[in-house]
C-alpha cells in the first residue's frame, strides 16, 4: 500500500481542474422519488432510431411493461416507468427545444408499483448473442451521458476483438455523484454486470476506472471483488475529462483511440458503472429499465441528493420536490461542463440524464461575462485533451470557415468537453461555436447529393 | 466558314510577315537608339569627366589636371581618361607646373546601410591622406550621410597619417576611427557623434585601401611621375 | 491584464526615481497619446471604447518605458499615436495585432528621429527632480537641444569602446538607457510575479534569455577579448524588458508551448547577431518584431499531434 | 471605325474607339483611372524614387515620355504588327524609348540620373506602359493614343508628386531641394527611408478609401467593400 | 581591390538591402501574390530560379556587349535575352518535369518582366560583380525576396481572420504591413560590415 501512495495515479495529458462541488451530495444515499402526476416518455431517448409505440391511447399499463419496441439494431425499446394509463401518444417537449414524438402517461395514484418480470437471462448459460439481445430488450443505453445503445457497443465487429473491458466510474463532471453512490451501494450489481459484459464482449479482463477523489468507492469495490473474476480497480488522477472514454483508455491502457475511430480499434470497450449495475440488476429478472439514479444539486436546490427517478419525470416536478429556490435562473441537465442548459422546465428526464444542477443569479452572472476577442493566450491549447487548437478553431468559426476547421484543424475530433471554454480568459463560448460548426457541416453533408 | 475560323484566318499570318515586321521595327529602334547615343555621348562623357575631375581636385588641393593610370599587377601604365570601364585605375593629380600633387584613389566598402564609395587623395611624398570625398552612399540622411557633409569630419583628412613601416609593405599604424573627441594620434579619425558606425566604416575603407595602394604607389612612384 | 500593469508600476516608479521629472512627463505623455488615440479611433468607427480591458494601458506603459528619458514629448506623442493606430487599430484592435504595438511605435520613432532616440541621459542627475531637460519640452516639429549631461548606454560602450559594465550596476539600474530598461532586477521580479499569476508564458523569456546566455557564454569562452560575457548580455539593454514583457505579448506570439520556445530561440539568436555583428548596438526591438512576423509560420508548422493521429494511431 | 459610345457608364466600361478629338482619354488617367492611386500599377518606381519631389518629377516625366512615345508608335504601327509578336514588339519599342530617355537624362543631369539609379531602365517593365500599349494603343488611333498616354503619364506623375511632396517636406524639410523651414526643423527621416514610402502611399490610399467610403455611405455594407482597392 | 566578401554580398542582397523591403523591386508580386502562403512560397522559388538564370544570362550579355563595344544595347538585350532564356527553360521544364512545371511553371512567364529580375541584372552590372559574385548576389536577392514574400503571406493569412477596419482593407493594409516589415529589416543594417 505504501508503494501505491508513492506511485502517481495514471492519467492523460492536458485537461483541467475545475472545482468539484461534490461534497454536498456524495454522502447522500440514493433515495426513492415520488411519481409525478404525469410522465413524459420521449420515444428517442437514445442515439439511433426512435422506438415504435406498441400501446394505444387510453390503455392501462403496468410498470416495466413494454411501451415501444426497438426499430432495428441501433435502437432500444421503451418500458413504462410507472403503472398507469396512456393519456396521449403525440409530441412531447424535449431538451433541444423542439417537440418530439413521445407518450404521456398518468400513473395511478397510490399504486404499489410492482415491476413486471420478464424472461430472465442467466449469465452462466447465455451465449454472447443472447446477452446482447437481452441488453437491447432491457432498453439499456449508456447512462454515462451519451445514451448510446449499449448492445451496439458490445457487438464486436467482424475482424476486431476486445481485450479489455473498462468500467467507467471516473465521474469527472463537477457536482455529479451518481456513479459514486452507485459504486458505494450497488457493488454486487456492478460485479454481476461485469460478468455479463465480459461474456458478451469476450474481453479477457475488466478494469474499473475511478478518479482518486472517490477512495471510498474504490475501497468498497475492491472489497467485493470476487476471486474468480479477472476484474481490478484502477484509481486515476482527478482531472476533467478523465471520464471521457478516450481519456480513460489512455490513462488505463496507455493507448490512443485513433482519430475518427472507436475504442474497439484499440481493443477496448468502455461502459459506465451505472450502466453496468443496471445490466447486472435487470438481466437476471428480464426486466426493462424504468428509472435511473440522478444527482440533484447546485446552489439553487435545497434538498440536494441522489435519487432514483422514474424516467419521464418532468423537470418542473423534480425541482418542486427537491425544493428549488425561487431565484434559480439556469438549470443544467447533466453536469455544468458537458450538460445542456435547459430552456424550459416542461421537459422530462431521460435515460441519459445523470444530473440536474440548478444555479441562482450570482453564479449565472459570473458565467455571462463579456466576450472579448481571442488574445492567443494559449490556455485553451493547453487544456484541450485532444491536442486541438481551439483558439484557431474559434477564430475560424467566427469567420464561418467551417470546412477549413474540419479539414485542417480536426474539428470533427472535438468531443465537446468544454475544457477550452472553461479556461478561456476572454470568455469565448468556444464549445458552442464548435457544436454549431459541426451541425452546419453535418447539415451540409446531409443535403449534398449522395455520390 | 464559321465566324471563328474566319477570325483565325484573318489573324494567321505567315512567319515571313512576322519576321518582316520584327526586323522593320528592330531597325527603327536601333536607329533611334544609335542616334540618341551618338548625340548624347559627348555631353555625357564630358559631364562624367567633369564630375570626376571635380572630385579629384577636391581631394587633391592644388591639382589642376589629372592623368589616369592603370595598375596591372606589375606596373602602372597611362590609361585613356574617358574609359570608365577599366579596373584598378588611380588618378594622378598634377599642379599647374605638371608636378605631382598626389594620387586620387577610389575605394569602397560596407557602411551602415549599403556600400560606401569614396575617393581620397594620397600624398606619396608626405605619406598622408590629404582629401576625402564621398562618391556614393546610402547612409541614413541626417546621420550617416554626415560623412560627406560634416566639416569637422572633413578636418580628419587634411593630413591623415598613412606612413609605411620599415618593410615598406604595409602601414606603420593602421588607420583607425575613434570615438568623437578622443582623437590623439595622426592616424586616427575622429568619429561623428551619432554616426559612429559610418565613421568607422570610412576608417576601415581607407585603411583597407591604403594598406594596398600606399606600398605600391611608393614603390612605383617614378612611373607616375614620368613625363 | 491589470496584473501586467501592476508588474510594470514598480519599474515605472524606479524609472522616475532614476531619471526624474523628464521620465515622469514622458510616461504621462505616452499614456495620454495611446489612450486618447485608442478612444478616438474606436469612437470613430462606432466601437465601444476598449480602455476597460487595460491592454492599451500596458501598451502605453511599455512604449514609454522603451524610450530614452529625455526624448522630446512631442515625439513621444507621435510614437504613441502610431503605436495604437498603426500597431493595433489598423489590424482590428485587441487580439488582432500581428506586431507588438508598443514596438511598432518605437520602431517608427527610431526610424523617424534616429538622432534623438540614440541620445541618452545620465542616471541619477542631482537636479533631476527640480529641472526639466530642455529637450523634453522641445516645441513640436523642432529639433531637440540638449542641456544636460549625456550618458552612454552599456551596450554602446561595449560596441564602440569595448568597455563592459559590471553586473551589479546593470542589475540595479545604475546605468543610462531607456526609461524602463535599466533595472534588470525589477523587471525580472515583475516577470516572476506574472508567471506566478499565470499571466505569462514563461517558455518565451526562458528560451530567449537562455539562448542569448548560451551563445554569449560559449563565444566569450572562445574569445573573451571580443565577445562580452553572458551576464553582461543578459542584463544590459532592453533584453530583460523585451524578453519578459514584450516578446511575451501573446497576441503576436505562437500559441503552442513548443512554438513559443522556438520563437524565443529565434528572437534570442537575432538579438545576439544584431548586437555583436550588426551595425546597431541593440537589436531587441527588431528581433521581437521579426519574431512577430515569423510567428504565424511557427503556428502553421508546429502543431501538436492531435490525439489519435499520427503513424502509431492511424486507423488501419 | 465606330464612333465613341456616349454617356458616363459607357465611358467606364468601353475603351473609346476612333480618333475623336476628345479630352476624355486625357482626363481619365488623371483621376478616374489613375494608374497608381486607382489601378495600383507601377508600384516599384512609385515607392522607390519618391523620396524627393525632384526625383518624383524626373521619374514621372521620363515615364510620361516613354508612355506617350510608345503609345504613338504602337498605335501608328498597329495594323502592321502581327498579333503573335505584338508583345515582343511592344517591349522592343518601349525598351528603345527607355534607353533614349536614359541617355537624355544622363546628358541633362548626372545627379538626377544617380538619384534615380536603376529605376530609369526599369521603366521597361513598368506595367502601365505595356498595359496601355496592349489595352489602348493597339486598338486606337494615334491621336487618341497620344492623349491616353499623356493622361496616364500625367496621372502617374501626379501620383508620384503627391508622394514626393509629403516625403520630401516631412523627411527633409524642403521641396524640390529648397529648404522650407528654419534650421531647427526636425526632419522625419523615416519618410525618406523605404518604410516611409510604404507608409506614405498607404496613407494616400487610406485617404482615397475614406473619400470613396464617404461617397458610398448610403450604400449597403458589402458593396462598400467592393469599391475599395 | 575587393572589399566585399561573398558572404556580405549575400547578406546585403537578402537582408540588409532586401530587394522588396529596401530597394522596392518586385513590389507587384509582393502585393499581388502574398495573399496565400502556398502560392507565395512557390512564387518565391520560381523567382530564385529565374533570378539565377537571368543573372547568368546578364553576365554573359554584359561581357559580350563590352567585347563588341555596344553599351547602348544593354537594356534591350537584357530584357530580350532574359525573357527568351526563361521561356526556353520553361519549355525545358515542361518537357522533362511536369510536376516541377506544375509547381513553378505558371509563375515563370509572369515573373520574367518584373522589375526585380531586370533590376537584379542591372545592379550586378552597375556594381561590377564577377560571375561568382553575381551568382551569390542573385541567390541572396532571390532568397530575400522569398523571405519577404513568405513573411508577408503568413501575416496576411493571419489578418484574413482579423476585424480590419473597412477603410484599411486591401492594398492599404498590405502596404502598412510592408512598411512595418521594412522597419523590422532595418535591424539588419550594418551586418557583416
Ligand atoms: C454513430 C455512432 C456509432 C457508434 N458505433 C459504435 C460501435 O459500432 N461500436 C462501439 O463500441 N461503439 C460505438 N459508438 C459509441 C461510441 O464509441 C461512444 O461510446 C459513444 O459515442 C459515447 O461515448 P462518449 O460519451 O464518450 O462520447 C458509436 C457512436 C455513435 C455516435
Ligand atoms: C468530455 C466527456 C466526459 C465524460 N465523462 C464521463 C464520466 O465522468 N463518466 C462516465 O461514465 N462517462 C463519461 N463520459 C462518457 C464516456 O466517454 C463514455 O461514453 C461512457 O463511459 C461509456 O459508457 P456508457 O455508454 O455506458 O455511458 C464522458 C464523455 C465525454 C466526451
Ligand atoms: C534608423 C537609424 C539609422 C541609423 N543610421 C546610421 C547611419 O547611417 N550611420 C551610423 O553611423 N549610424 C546610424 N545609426 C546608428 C545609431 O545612430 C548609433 O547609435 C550611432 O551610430 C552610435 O554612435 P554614437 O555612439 O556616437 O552615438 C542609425 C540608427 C538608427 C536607429
Ligand atoms: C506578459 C504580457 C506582455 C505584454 N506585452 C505587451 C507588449 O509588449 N506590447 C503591447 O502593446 N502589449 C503587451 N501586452 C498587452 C496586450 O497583449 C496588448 O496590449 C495587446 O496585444 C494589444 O492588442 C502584454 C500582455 C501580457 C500579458
Ligand atoms: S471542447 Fe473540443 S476543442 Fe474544446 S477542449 Fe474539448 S475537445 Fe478540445
Ligand atoms: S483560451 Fe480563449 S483567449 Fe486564450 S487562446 Fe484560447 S480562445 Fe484565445
Ligand atoms: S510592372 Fe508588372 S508587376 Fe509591376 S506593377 Fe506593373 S504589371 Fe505589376
Ligand atoms: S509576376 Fe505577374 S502575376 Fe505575379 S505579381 Fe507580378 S505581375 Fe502579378
Ligand atoms: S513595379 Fe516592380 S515588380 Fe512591378
Amino acid at each position: 500500500m505504501l508503494f501505491d501512495l508513492l506511485k502517481k495515479n495514471p492519467t492523460f495529458k492536458h485537461g483541467i481542474h475545475p472545482p468539484q462541488f461534490k461534497e454536498d451530495t456524495r454522502d447522500k444515499p440514493i433515495r426513492h422519488f415520488p411519481f409525478a402526476p404525469v410522465m413524459i416518455v420521449p420515444l428517442a431517448q437514445h442515439i439511433g432510431k426512435p422506438s415504435v409505440p406498441v400501446v394505444s391511447e387510453g390503455q392501462e399499463v403496468t410498470r416495466g411493461q413494454l411501451l415501444a419496441r426497438a426499430d432495428g439494431f441501433v435502437s432500444v425499446p421503451m418500458h413504462a416507468p410507472a403503472s398507469g394509463v396512456i393519456k396521449k401518444i403525440g409530441r412531447v417537449p424535449s431538451i433541444s427545444g423542439k417537440m418530439v414524438p413521445g407518450i404521456f402517461l398518468e400513473p395511478f395514484p397510490g399504486s404499489s408499483q410492482e415491476v413486471l418480470e420478464g424472461k430472465p437471462v442467466k449469465v452462466e448459460s447465455a451465449t454472447p448473442e443472447e446477452i446482447i439481445a437481452a441488453i437491447q430488450n432491457a432498453g439499456i443505453v449508456g447512462l454515462g451521458g451519451a445514451a448510446f445503445p449499449t448492445h451496439v457497443k458490445l457487438k464486436i465487429p467482424e475482424g476486431k476483438h476486445a481485450d479489455t473491458l473498462i468500467i467507467n466510474g471516473a465521474e469527472c463532471e463537477p457536482y455529479l455523484t451518481t456513479d459514486h453512490r452507485v459504486m458505494l451501494e450497488q457493488a454486487p450489481d456492478i460485479i454481476m454486470g461485469v460478468r455479463y459484459l465480459l461474456k458478451a464482449t469476450g474481453a479477457a479482463r475488466a478494469v474499473i476506472g475511478i478518479e482518486s477523489n472517490k477512495p471510498d468507492a474504490a475501497e468498497n469495490l475492491r472489497k467485493h471483488l470476487p476471486p474468480d473474476l479477472p476484474l481490478s480497480v484502477q484509481v486515476a488522477e482527478v482531472k476533467y475529462p478523465q471520464g471521457a472514454e478516450k481519456m480513460l483508455i489512455t490513462a488505463i491502457l496507455g493507448r490512443e483511440v485513433p482519430s475518427g475511430g472507436l475504442p474497439i480499434d484499440v481493443h477496448a470497450v468502455v461502459v459506465n458503472v451505472a450502466t453496468t449495475a443496471e445490466i447486472g440488476r435487470l438481466l437476471p429478472h428480464g426486466r426493462g429499465i424504468q428509472e435511473r439514479v440522478i444527482t440533484i444539486t447546485g446552489p439553487g436546490i435545497r434538498k440536494k441528493g441522489n435519487y432514483w427517478i422514474p424516467i419521464g419525470t418532468p423537470l418542473r416536478y423534480i425541482l418542486e420536490q427537491a425544493g428549488a429556490e425561487e431565484d434559480i435562473n439556469r438549470v443544467f441537465m447533466g453536469g455544468p461542463m458537458m450538460g445542456t442548459a435547459v430552456s424550459s422546465l416542461d421537459i422530462p428526464v431521460t435515460k441519459g440524464t445523470s444530473g440536474i444542477v440548478a444555479f441562482r443569479d450570482e453564479e449565472a452572472r459570473k458565467k455571462d461575462q463579456k466576450i472579448y476577442p481571442c488574445i492567443h493566450c494559449g490556455a485553451c491549447v493547453d487544456a484541450c485533451p485532444l491536442f486541438l487548437n481551439p483558439s484557431r478553431l474559434g477564430i475560424l468559426a467566427k469567420f464561418k470557415e467551417y470546412h477549413t476547421m474540419a479539414s485542417d484543424y480536426n474539428l470533427m475530433d472535438c468531443f465537446e468537453c468544454g475544457s477550452c471554454t472553461y479556461v478561456c480568459p476572454s470568455h469565448i463560448p468556444l464549445v458552442q461555436y464548435f457544436r454549431m460548426s459541426k451541425l452546419v457541416l453535418r447539415n451540409e453533408k446531409a443535403k449534398a447529393p449522395h455520390v | 466558314m464559321t465566324e471563328e475560323t474566319m477570325e483565325k484566318a484573318k489573324t494567321e499570318v505567315g512567319s515571313f510577315k512576322m519576321f518582316q515586321a520584327m526586323v522593320g521595327i528592330g531597325i527603327l529602334c536601333a536607329l533611334a537608339i544609335v542616334v540618341t547615343y551618338q548625340t548624347t555621348l559627348p555631353v555625357i562623357t564630358k559631364n562624367k569627366a567633369e564630375a570626376l575631375e571635380k572630385a579629384i581636385y577636391k581631394v587633391l588641393p592644388g591639382a589642376q589636371t589629372r592623368k589616369n593610370f592603370q595598375w596591372d599587377g606589375q606596373k602602372f601604365s597611362e590609361a585613356d581618361p574617358s574609359d570608365h570601364s577599366l579596373k584598378d585605375v588611380i588618378y594622378a593629380g598634377l599642379d599647374g607646373d605638371g608636378l605631382l600633387v598626389g594620387i586620387a584613389i577610389e575605394a569602397r566598402g560596407q557602411g551602415f546601410q549599403d556600400a560606401i564609395q569614396v575617393l581620397y587623395g594620397f600624398d606619396p611624398e608626405k605619406e598622408i591622406i590629404i582629401g576625402f570625398y564621398v562618391l556614393d552612399s546610402r547612409e541614413t540622411p541626417g546621420l550617416g550621410d554626415k560623412i560627406s557633409s560634416d566639416p569637422g569630419f572633413q578636418e580628419n583628412f587634411k593630413a591623415l597619417a598613412a606612413r609605411l613601416d620599415n618593410s615598406g609593405k604595409k602601414l606603420e599604424h593602421a588607420i583607425q576611427t575613434v570615438k568623437h573627441g578622443t582623437k590623439s594620434k595622426p592616424w586616427e579619425i575622429d568619429a561623428i557623434t551619432g554616426a559612429t558606425i559610418s565613421s568607422k566604416a570610412v576608417g576601415a575603407i581607407l585603411n583597407h585601401s591604403a594598406q594596398f595602394w600606399a606600398p605600391i604607389i611608393k614603390a612605383h612612384i617614378d612611373e607616375l611621375r614620368t613625363k | 491584464m491589470r496584473n501586467v500593469v501592476y508588474a510594470l508600476l514598480p519599474i515605472a516608479a524606479y524609472a522616475v526615481y532614476t531619471f526624474g521629472l523628464s521620465a515622469l512627463l514622458l510616461l504621462i505623455t505616452a499614456l495620454i497619446a495611446c489612450l486618447l488615440t485608442e478612444h478616438l479611433l474606436n469612437h470613430w468607427i462606432g466601437k465601444e471604447s476598449p480602455l476597460g480591458d487595460w491592454s492599451i494601458t500596458i501598451t502605453a506603459l511599455l512604449y514609454g518605458l522603451t524610450l530614452p528619458p529625455h526624448l522630446p514629448l512631442w515625439m513621444v506623442f507621435v510614437g504613441g499615436v502610431i503605436a495604437v493606430a498603426l500597431g493595433k487599430f489598423i489590424f482590428g484592435g485587441l487580439g488582432y495585432n500581428v506586431f507588438n504595438p508598443a514596438l511598432v511605435g518605437r520602431a517608427f520613432i527610431q526610424a523617424a528621429f534616429p538622432v534623438a532616440i540614440t541620445t541618452w541621459m545620465a542616471p541619477f542627475l542631482p537636479d533631476r527632480f527640480s529641472h526639466i531637460p530642455s529637450s523634453t519640452l522641445t516645441l513640436p516639429f523642432l529639433k531637440p537641444v540638449y542641456d544636460i549631461t549625456s550618458g552612454a548606454t552599456p551596450l554602446s560602450l561595449m560596441k564602440f569602446e569595448h568597455r563592459a559594465t559590471d553586473t551589479y550596476s546593470l542589475l540595479m539600474g545604475m546605468t543610462s538607457g531607456s526609461t524602463g530598461e535599466t533595472s534588470a532586477l525589477l523587471i525580472a521580479l515583475g516577470g516572476l510575479y506574472l508567471i506566478s499569476r499565470k499571466m505569462m508564458n514563461w517558455r518565451i523569456p526562458l528560451a530567449l534569455l537562455g539562448t542569448v546566455y548560451l551563445i554569449s557564454t560559449v563565444l566569450h569562452w572562445s574569445n573573451p577579448d571580443i565577445y562580452p560575457t553572458g551576464l553582461f548580455m543578459l542584463f544590459s539593454g532592453g533584453l530583460m524588458l523585451g524578453a519578459v514583457f514584450m516578446a511575451t505579448d501573446m497576441v503576436a506570439s505562437p500559441i503552442t508551448p513548443l512554438g513559443a520556445t522556438v520563437y524565443g530561440i529565434i528572437i534570442g539568436i537575432m538579438i545576439y547577431v544584431i548586437r555583436v555583428w550588426g551595425g546597431l548596438p541593440e537589436g531587441v526591438m527588431y528581433a521581437i518584431l521579426f519574431g512577430n512576423a515569423v510567428s504565424p509560420h511557427i503556428d502553421n508548422l508546429i502543431r501538436p499531434r492531435v490525439y489519435g493521429t499520427g503513424k502509431q494511431w492511424s486507423k488501419s | 471605325m465606330e464612333s465613341k459610345p456616349k454617356g458616363k457608364l459607357a465611358a467606364y466600361f468601353h475603351f473609346p474607339q476612333g480618333d475623336g478629338l476628345s479630352t476624355d482619354e486625357f482626363i481619365k488617367g488623371l483621376w478616374r483611372e489613375n494608374p497608381v492611386l486607382v489601378q495600383v500599377l507601377g508600384m516599384c518606381p512609385t515607392l522607390a524614387v519618391t523620396n524627393s519631389a525632384t526625383n518624383a518629377m524626373a521619374m514621372g516625366l521620363a515615364t510620361l515620355f516613354v508612355l506617350v512615345m510608345s503609345n504613338i508608335l504602337v498605335s501608328s504601327l498597329r495594323n502592321v504588327i502581327p498579333k503573335q509578336v505584338r508583345i515582343a514588339t511592344y517591349i522592343l519599342i518601349i525598351a528603345t524609348f527607355v534607353t533614349v530617355a536614359d541617355y537624355v537624362i544622363q546628358a541633362i543631369s548626372l545627379d538626377v540620373h544617380k538619384a534615380l539609379g536603376a529605376f530609369i531602365p526599369l521603366i521597361v517593365v513598368n506595367c502601365i506602359i505595356l498595359g496601355r500599349a496592349e489595352a489602348f494603343a493597339s486598338k486606337n488611333g494615334v491621336w487618341a493614343s497620344f492623349m491616353d498616354g499623356l493622361g496616364m503619364g500625367v496621372g502617374f506623375t501626379f501620383a508620384l508628386l503627391l508622394l514626393g511632396f509629403i516625403r520630401e517636406i516631412l523627411g527633409s524639410g524642403s521641396l524640390f531641394g529648397v529648404s522650407l523651414f528654419a534650421d531647427s526643423f526636425q526632419d522625419w527621416v523615416i519618410m525618406i527611408l523605404p518604410s516611409g514610402g510604404f507608409f506614405a502611399l498607404a496613407a494616400w490610399l487610406l485617404l482615397f478609401n475614406g473619400l470613396k467610403l464617404r461617397k458610398k455611405e448610403t450604400q449597403p455594407e458589402q458593396s462598400r467593400e467592393e469599391v475599395l482597392i | 581591390m575587393k572589399t566585399e566578401s561573398l558572404w556580405f554580398i549575400f547578406l546585403n542582397a537578402s537582408l540588409i538591402n532586401n530587394f522588396v523591403l529596401a530597394y522596392f523591386l518586385g513590389i507587384c508580386p509582393f502585393l499581388g501574390v502574398s495573399g496565400k502562403l502556398s502560392t507565395a512560397f512557390r512564387m518565391g522559388m520560381a523567382v530564385i530560379f529565374v533570378m539565377l538564370i537571368s543573372s547568368m544570362a546578364a553576365y554573359g550579355i554584359h561581357a559580350f556587349l563590352i567585347w563588341v563595344d555596344a553599351p547602348f544595347l544593354q537594356l534591350i538585350s537584357y530584357i530580350v535575352v532574359i525573357a527568351s532564356t526563361v521561356q526556353l527553360v520553361e519549355m525545358f521544364i515542361k518537357r522533362f518535369s511536369p510536376s516541377l512545371f506544375k509547381a513553378l511553371g505558371i509563375f515563370l512567364p509572369l515573373i520574367t518582366t518584373n522589375c526585380a529580375i531586370l533590376g537584379l541584372a542591372l545592379f550586378q552590372t552597375n556594381k561590377g560583380y564577377n560571375f561568382i559574385e553575381s551568382f551569390v548576389f542573385a541567390l541572396g536577392a532571390g532568397i530575400g525576396f522569398t523571405l519577404a514574400l513568405v513573411l508577408m503571406a503568413g501575416l496576411r493569412e493571419k489578418l484574413d481572420f482579423a476585424e480590419v477596419p473597412v477603410i484599411a482593407k486591401g492594398v492599404a493594409l498590405t502596404l502598412l504591413v510592408g512598411g512595418i516589415l521594412s522597419l523590422t529589416f532595418m535591424g539588419f543594417a550594418g551586418l557583416g560590415g
